[in-house]
């Protein structure tokens, strides 16, 4: 069949074969090579989180994935279909006119209207100088307390809408932290400091995909509500009163904070 | 720079994946495919010239010639010898591996002194003390040889007993000898004259005699012929290979050829279809039949088959003398085609020598059967070659193998002619080895050496002028110009024939139709019963363990 | 619950009912057994050669041969699933997609490690692709075999890196999407090379020409035994994926699938399997008063032999072919989940026998005139590497329910977001 | 002109002996028998097999047939179906050619001989100690896992031709060249020529009336024909249908 074989000679019987499964194999193999290539260059053109995120937004529960109109009050019931990305909404300006009825008891976990938030529990400030000031908003501090250990990008390093934006270790849990915007790291705070990034993003950021006003509210209040019901999974209540106790994964060390965690930060 | 465990397995794979394009896996795949083919545990035969020798066999006495294909300088290959004057270039079925059997593992290279592993000084000395005691019996296999010569004279010398163990074939010819007075040695079937030959159980086509003698006979003048030149007519309880093929074949009960011959005997001579008047059996014809399991009609038949395209010859696998009778009656006793007297040109020594009754101890040579169960009183010093296992001997003594002995080959029990050859030791004798003639030079070096008795036996054959020496071309004895050229011509593997003596007569009477033989040795069935060594070689399996084409030998080590 | 069962919880789909850790490592410990017990049969074979198994010069393919045959039709479900959902969009079938490729991923990998076995110089098992002969079903069979095996590896990761520890992996998740462009690609390689694969199987035998009782006439280079394996791959494909559903069902004690899930395999099956039961029957025809009989050998003489007799025939041809071909395609008796998965099991026997007649059977008739007929029984080393196999195949499938979204069901809801 | 080496085997003259069988084993360097070894897993490129009329008793006749590689000229089945061209016909000779060090031992070779004239090696070749020393230097021995067969004693057909091209010839003399089986049989009954000369005497004998192949219907055109005058045999082999025969494999 080849060359290298004693006594040689092309048959047609060779022609059909070797092509047919030529064909074959170059198609598997093209088939492979170009999967992996596409992977290489969304990571090289940062399209890779964004593709991460959607994959991931496509697993979410139906209870998590609801639209930050129905969360504020502007509808009754509404999915998201676009990975919560408001950006691409065609019905954003729609529902975004209609008005909002947020729930009032937010079992004290603040906010301000100053601020815009991630539904991964961050939230974003606009500063003077053009970056965003990004820091973790009350209710993921509640949970978290003071971490263990916070492992935040160099400084220019670039991060990804979506992407990890810093981790933390929590009694034992790794925490990833999804970024709300893209953009250059210039500057890295910690627990300690009233942000924990400062994010330069490159040219004039669309942040529609941001929750803010009676939208945090609906959603934090949501947010309460399924927390409340992980955490009686595992048999704990939270404290009476209707006041999210700080510190929870120190002082429920019993309950099921994988799931809790992974709600939290959207990150399965 | 810090290793995260995520860079360990991007580094991993990414190595993974350049190996393939390096050219390590690929050689490695057909390295590892080279050594499939190179495996150190399979032997790979010797490389080197290859030579080709010509030699008699020495493990039966039919001494068969062989083409040995030499390599190494060792046997690699055994062929017949095309234009052989005995064996037409045929051997018998084993043979063909007889070069593997030196390295049987049942070869024996120690001396063992009751089952113990012992030395051959210790046997020298037990040897000799018994010696100076008493009496020793000597027992040869195969009588004729120049090493017989030693062992009978030193039988003779220490007041001992040369005693000789004829083999299945000579135990045939044992009656004519007795009823015509001639040693049985000098007794043989004129087959190539013979036009029926009526086999008791003789497994004529499985070795029996010099194999190719009679195959080959056979294959020119019978195969497959309703109506063959040499008619072959096999009586046998069982439809054995040579019954399979025969022209007739006849089932008779096992145990009763002596009544079928009687039978026959008198249907031949009540139907007046022999010359011969008598002595008839004392059985009618109606008991005979009854006890043969064979309708009369089919004896009758039988024995008109047996007269009615001479001559006929009755071959007997053992000494059933009243089976034997039959040839006597046939008129086949020294007539062409019959049993034929042959020529004396090497003289036998007088076998006669008087034997006490006890012994002190007894010498088995090697060319024994391992079958013989040796004498129970004395001490025993048997030589083997291999152990054929259950010994009875207390001492067992490692002789030379295959091709590793100098030996000479009278003549084959079943010729018709008188013959010589010389085997050569074309392998070194291993140095844990002795022949029983050795051995007894050892005790008394007056002893003759089978060196010098080969030479004086060339001699005898150059003086005789009889004959004519078969090496590649023949040449008449009359032509050589010395006894050296044609002992040298011999031990190239020549062999030398005789003429048929002029003059001779061969006549045997009988008185009374003889009783069959009370202690007649039974038959030899098993298709291995030609086959002298106490092993087989492991290629044999291919017969009976591989094939179904024959049966498993039931008595002999495999 | 114990730190084990933590650890394993974590890689388990957060809204996924399965069972215990404990449960489940009980279910796994018989199959691992079975497992090692193979591992250490095939290992005797290696090390000692093939006189381990009762094989003989005779019946020098024995038990293995047959089951790879078997099991290769059985994994037809692979190839043929993937074919009609992507090929001939038939979007209802995408339930059983992943346990489709996981089945066929299991009997083809499973088939190639007993081949591996079966070769007596498994070291120069390579040779095929570097001195193929292009006119041997073999050569044949070890190039559409090693392909289609890439193909199902390439089908099989991405189910793989959705399992919950894995997909947070990011270039992992994006390789995922990546490749689900390309399924249909695979699939049309995989439907091509697969559907190659089970004919020169069913060629292997065919071709025959010194077995009167396996060769068949046919079209080109192909004997009918080429097409007639294709089809009755297809046809049991659907119904052993059915079976394959049906016991994760009744061992986890979910409903996996919609039953008109089932009743698709099943029609598809059905329609199949009686095109298969026509043509075999005008194959037979054709060869019991053509065939043979121009080779010198009386057809009817096969079936002397005990017990291979004319009801081997029958039983292939109604029970096992006409029977299932009807309740599955009647509505009356498709309704029935009874009968459904009768019919399913029914067919799989029906495959069995068809390919153990062509394996066993072809060589314990005798061809020789003299040849006797011959018996087989295959040895314990056989029986358990075997074994193995199947044990391997439990546990993946076990392992990839456990562990991988199996069923569309098990993901939850989130079913018709539009991704891009 | 290219040869085509075959025989004709006179079934009349076979007596069952096996000397073939031992002689085709010696010098092709077949290993003995494995302790474990059958009459279905040994080694025996050249085999007899016992025929018999099927009848018991006084009527029961039995012949012995020996069977080697047929060396089929026409669609060679084990060649066409050998994935990694192991086999292979020789067009200069007509042998059909088993490459050990090819062979991965699949087998389907063996499936494929209508002859059953093929061999696996079950077991590692093994000799007792030291009769290693007794190989035939010019065959090489195979190793467990792989196919052999007959191949009409390749090495003396290259001994042949050595010696043909030594003495300046381009053709082998054909005295020169006689397969180890050929040359052992005690009765002559395995005539070996080329078929290829019209005026070999074997050519000749298989046109001969009395001459007939296994299983010729199947039209592979084996090179090993067969004679017998006893119409038992005859009919016997002309049967190729596989209806229950009394063939003794006891």
């Amino acid at each position: 069949m080849f060359p290298w074989t004693d006594g040689f000679h092309w048959t047609p019987t060779h022609i059909i074969f070797l092509s047919l499964f030529g064909a074959a194999l170059l198609a598997i193999l093209s088939t492979a090579v170009w999967g992996l290539w596409n992977t290489l260059n969304a990571f090289r053109k940062h399209l890779a989180a964004a593709t991460c995120w959607r994959q991931n937004f496509g697993e979410l529960p139906a209870t998590e994935r609801r639209c930050r109109h129905e969360l504020a009050g502007r509808v009754p019931s509404r999915l998201c279909d676009h990975a919560f990305d408001c950006r691409t909404c065609p019905n954003y300006e729609k529902l975004a006119a209609l008005p909002a009825n947020a729930p009032a008891s937010l079992a004290g976990v603040s906010y301000s209207d100053d601020l815009l938030y991630h539904r991964g529990h961050t939230w974003v400030r606009s500063d003077w100088d053009g970056t965003f000031a990004v820091g973790l908003d009350p209710f993921a501090q509640h949970l978290v307390g003071s971490p263990d250990a916070v492992q935040l990008p160099e400084i220019c390093e670039e991060v990804e809408s979506e992407g990890v934006a810093w981790t933390m270790v929590k009694n034992g849990h790794k925490i990833r932290v999804r970024a709300p915007l893209a953009g250059t790291v210039i500057s890295t705070g910690g627990p300690d400091r009233d942000f924990y990034l400062k994010i330069l993003p490159h040219g004039q950021p669309n942040l529609r995909h941001l929750l803010k006003g009676p939208e945090v509210a609906g959603w934090l209040a949501a947010e309460v509500v399924r927390l409340q019901m992980q955490m009686s999974n595992g048999k704990t209540t939270l404290a009476d009163g209707g006041t999210l106790m700080p510190d929870l994964m120190d002082n429920e060390p019993g309950a099921d904070w994988d799931a809790v965690l992974e709600s939290t930060f959207i990150d399965r | 720079m810090k290793f995260s465990r995520r860079d360990l397995l991007i580094g991993t794979a990414g190595v993974t994946a350049g190996i393939v394009f390096t050219p390590v896996p690929w050689k490695l795949l057909g390295d590892v495919s080279i050594w499939s083919q190179n495996w150190s545990w399979i032997p790979q035969p010797a490389h080197g010239p290859v030579e080709t020798t010509l030699s008699p066999c020495t493990l039966c006495a039919a001494g068969c010639g062989m083409r040995v294909r030499m390599a190494a300088g060792f046997p690699v290959g055994i062929s017949g010898v095309a234009n052989h004057p005995l064996t037409k270039g045929a051997l018998c079925t084993l043979g063909y591996a007889a070069h593997q059997l030196n390295w049987h593992p049942a070869r024996l290279l120690r001396v063992r002194h009751s089952g113990r592993a012992s030395s051959w000084p210790e046997a020298q000395a037990a040897f000799a003390a018994a010696c100076a005691e008493g009496p020793i019996a000597v027992m040869d296999g195969r009588p004729g040889r120049a090493a017989s010569v030693a062992l009978e004279t030193f039988a003779a010398k220490h007041n001992g007993s040369y005693q000789t163990v004829p083999g299945p074939e000579t135990q045939a010819l044992a009656p004519y000898a007795a009823w015509s007075g001639v040693p049985a040695s000098t007794l043989g079937y004129d087959l190539e004259n013979a036009r029926t030959i009526v086999s008791f159980g003789a497994p004529l086509l499985d070795g029996w005699g010099t194999p190719g003698r009679f195959t080959r006979l056979w294959s020119a003048r019978a195969a497959g012929q309703s109506d063959p030149q040499l008619r072959l007519i096999q009586i046998e309880p069982v439809l054995s290979h040579t019954a399979a093929r025969a022209w007739r074949w006849l089932a008779v009960r096992e145990g009763t050829q002596g009544a079928l011959a009687a039978a026959l005997a008198r249907v031949l001579v009540e139907e007046h279809l022999v010359k011969a008047q008598g002595p008839l059996p004392e059985m009618t014809l109606e008991q005979a039949a009854v006890q043969a399991g064979l309708p009369i009609a089919e004896i009758r038949d039988l024995a008109h088959a047996m007269v009615e395209h001479g001559p006929t010859v009755v071959i007997t696998s053992d000494g059933d003398p009243a089976v034997a009778a039959l040839n006597v009656l046939l008129g086949a006793v020294g007539t062409p085609g019959g049993i034929i007297l042959k020529s004396k040109v090497i003289p036998r020594h007088g076998a006669a020598s008087t034997a006490p009754a006890k012994f002190r101890a007894t010498v088995i040579d090697a060319s024994v059967p391992w079958d013989l169960i040796p004498p129970a009183q004395g001490e025993v010093f048997r030589f083997a070659t291999w152990d054929g296992g259950d010994s009875k001997a207390d001492w067992l003594l490692p002789s030379p193998g295959f091709l590793e002995e100098l030996t000479d080959i009278p003549t084959a029990p079943t010729s018709a002619t008188e013959t010589y050859a010389i085997a050569t030791d074309l392998l070194a004798q291993p140095q844990e080895t002795q022949t029983a003639a050795q051995f007894l030079r050892k005790i008394d070096a007056s002893l003759p050496d089978v060196d010098k008795s080969i030479h004086a036996r060339c001699e005898q054959i150059f003086q005789a002028r009889l004959g004519t020496i078969y090496a590649g071309q023949s040449k008449p004895v009359a032509q050589f110009e010395s006894a050296a050229k044609l002992e040298e011509q011999l031990r190239k593997g020549g062999v030398w024939l005789s003429e048929p003596p002029r003059n001779a007569t061969l006549h045997c009477a009988l008185k009374i139709w003889p009783a069959a033989a009370a202690t007649a040795p039974a038959a030899p069935t098993d298709w291995t019963s030609t086959w002298a060594p106490p092993v087989l070689p492991p290629l044999a399996a291919k017969l009976y363990q591989e094939s179904t084409v024959r049966e498993a030998p039931a008595r002999r080590l495999a | 619950m114990s730190e084990t069962a933590l650890i394993d919880r974590r890689w388990i789909a957060r809204d996924a009912e399965r069972a215990s850790t404990a449960r489940f490592l009980l279910w796994l410990f018989p199959w691992v057994c079975l497992l090692l017990l193979g591992i250490y049969a095939a290992g005797l074979c290696f090390y000692y050669g093939l006189n381990q198994t009762n094989m003989d010069n005779r019946f020098a393919f024995g038990m293995w041969i047959f089951l790879d045959l078997s099991i290769i039709a059985m994994g037809a479900g692979a190839f043929f699933t993937g074919f009609l959902v992507y090929i001939l969009k038939q979007t209802d079938l995408k339930p059983v997609l992943n346990t489709a490729v996981v089945v066929g991923l299991t009997c083809y990998s499973g088939a190639v490690a007993v081949l591996m076995v079966d070769v007596g110089q498994p070291l120069r098992a390579w040779f095929t692709f570097w001195y193929p002969n292009t006119h041997s079903m073999l050569t044949e069979v070890t190039f559409c075999i090693s392909c289609y095996l890439l193909v199902l590896i390439l089908e099989y990761i991405p189910v793989l890196v959705q399992n919950r520890q894995l997909r947070r992996v990011p270039s992992f998740l994006v390789f995922e999407h990546q490749a689900h462009k390309l399924v249909p690609v695979l699939a049309g390689v995989g439907a091509f090379l697969s559907f190659f694969h089970q004919g020169s199987l069913g060629g292997l035998y065919g071709v025959l020409r010194g077995r009167p009782f396996a060769y068949r006439q046919g079209f080109a280079i192909w004997p009918s035994t080429f097409f007639l394996f294709i089809l009755s791959a297809i046809a049991v494909g659907p119904s052993f994926l059915m079976l394959v559903v049906a016991a994760a069902e009744k061992i986890t004690g979910q409903t996996l699938v919609d039953f008109r899930v089932y009743r698709k395999l099943g029609f598809i099956s059905g329609v199949l399997l009686a095109i298969y039961v026509a043509a075999k029957a005008i194959d037979t025809y054709v060869w019991l008063n053509v065939t043979s009989p121009r080779l010198g050998f009386g057809p009817w003489d096969y079936y002397s032999y005990w017990p291979f007799s004319s009801t081997f025939l029958f039983a292939a041809t109604v029970p096992l072919g006409l029977l299932p071909a009807i309740l599955f395609i009647v509505p009356r008796t498709a309704r029935h989940r009874g009968l459904l998965l009768l019919a399913a099991a029914l067919t799989c026997c029906g495959v069995l026998l068809n390919r153990f007649v062509m394996t066993v059977q072809t060589l314990a008739l005798p061809t020789l005139p003299f040849d006797p007929f011959l018996k087989y029984i295959p040895s314990w080393q056989e029986v358990a590497t075997f074994g193995g196999v199947l044990a391997y195949g439990v546990i993946v499938y076990s392992l990839s329910y456990r562990y991988l979204p199996m069923f569309e069901a098990t993901k939850g809801e989130a079913k018709n977001v539009s991704l891009d | 002109m290219s040869a085509r080496y075959g025989m004709v085997i006179d079934l009349d003259r076979c007596t069952g002996c096996g000397a073939c069988m031992i002689a085709c084993a010696s010098e092709n360097n077949v290993p003995p028998a494995a302790p474990r070894a059958t009459w279905r897993t040994g080694i025996t490129p050249m085999l007899v097999h016992t025929l018999s009329n099927g009848k018991e008793g006084v009527d029961r006749r039995e012949a012995f047939i020996p069977i080697a590689c047929m060396q089929c000229e026409h669609e060679t089945p084990c060649v066409s179906v050998c994935p990694q061209q192991a086999v292979e016909l020789d067009k200069s000779t007509g042998i059909v050619m088993q490459m050990p060090q090819r062979c991965l031992g699949c087998r389907y070779c063996m499936t494929a001989c209508p002859y059953h004239a093929r061999y696996f090696n079950w077991w590692d070749p093994q000799w007792p100690p030291g009769m290693e020393h007794s190989l035939n230097p010019g065959v090489s021995v195979r190793m467990r896992g792989v196919v052999e067969k007959c191949n009409m004693c390749h090495a003396r057909y290259h001994d042949a031709l050595q010696k043909a091209a030594a003495a300046g010839k381009k053709k082998i003399d054909l005295a020169d060249y006689v397969p180890a089986c050929v040359e052992a049989c005690p009765t002559g009954a395995i005539a070996f020529g080329n078929l290829a000369d019209p005026n070999d005497p074997v050519t000749m004998a298989a046109k001969s009336p009395d001459a007939f192949r296994l299983l010729e219907s199947i039209g592979t055109e084996p090179k090993i024909h067969y004679k017998t005058t006893q119409a038992w045999i005859r009919a016997l082999a002309d049967r190729n249908s596989g209806r229950p025969t009394e063939a003794q494999h006891v």
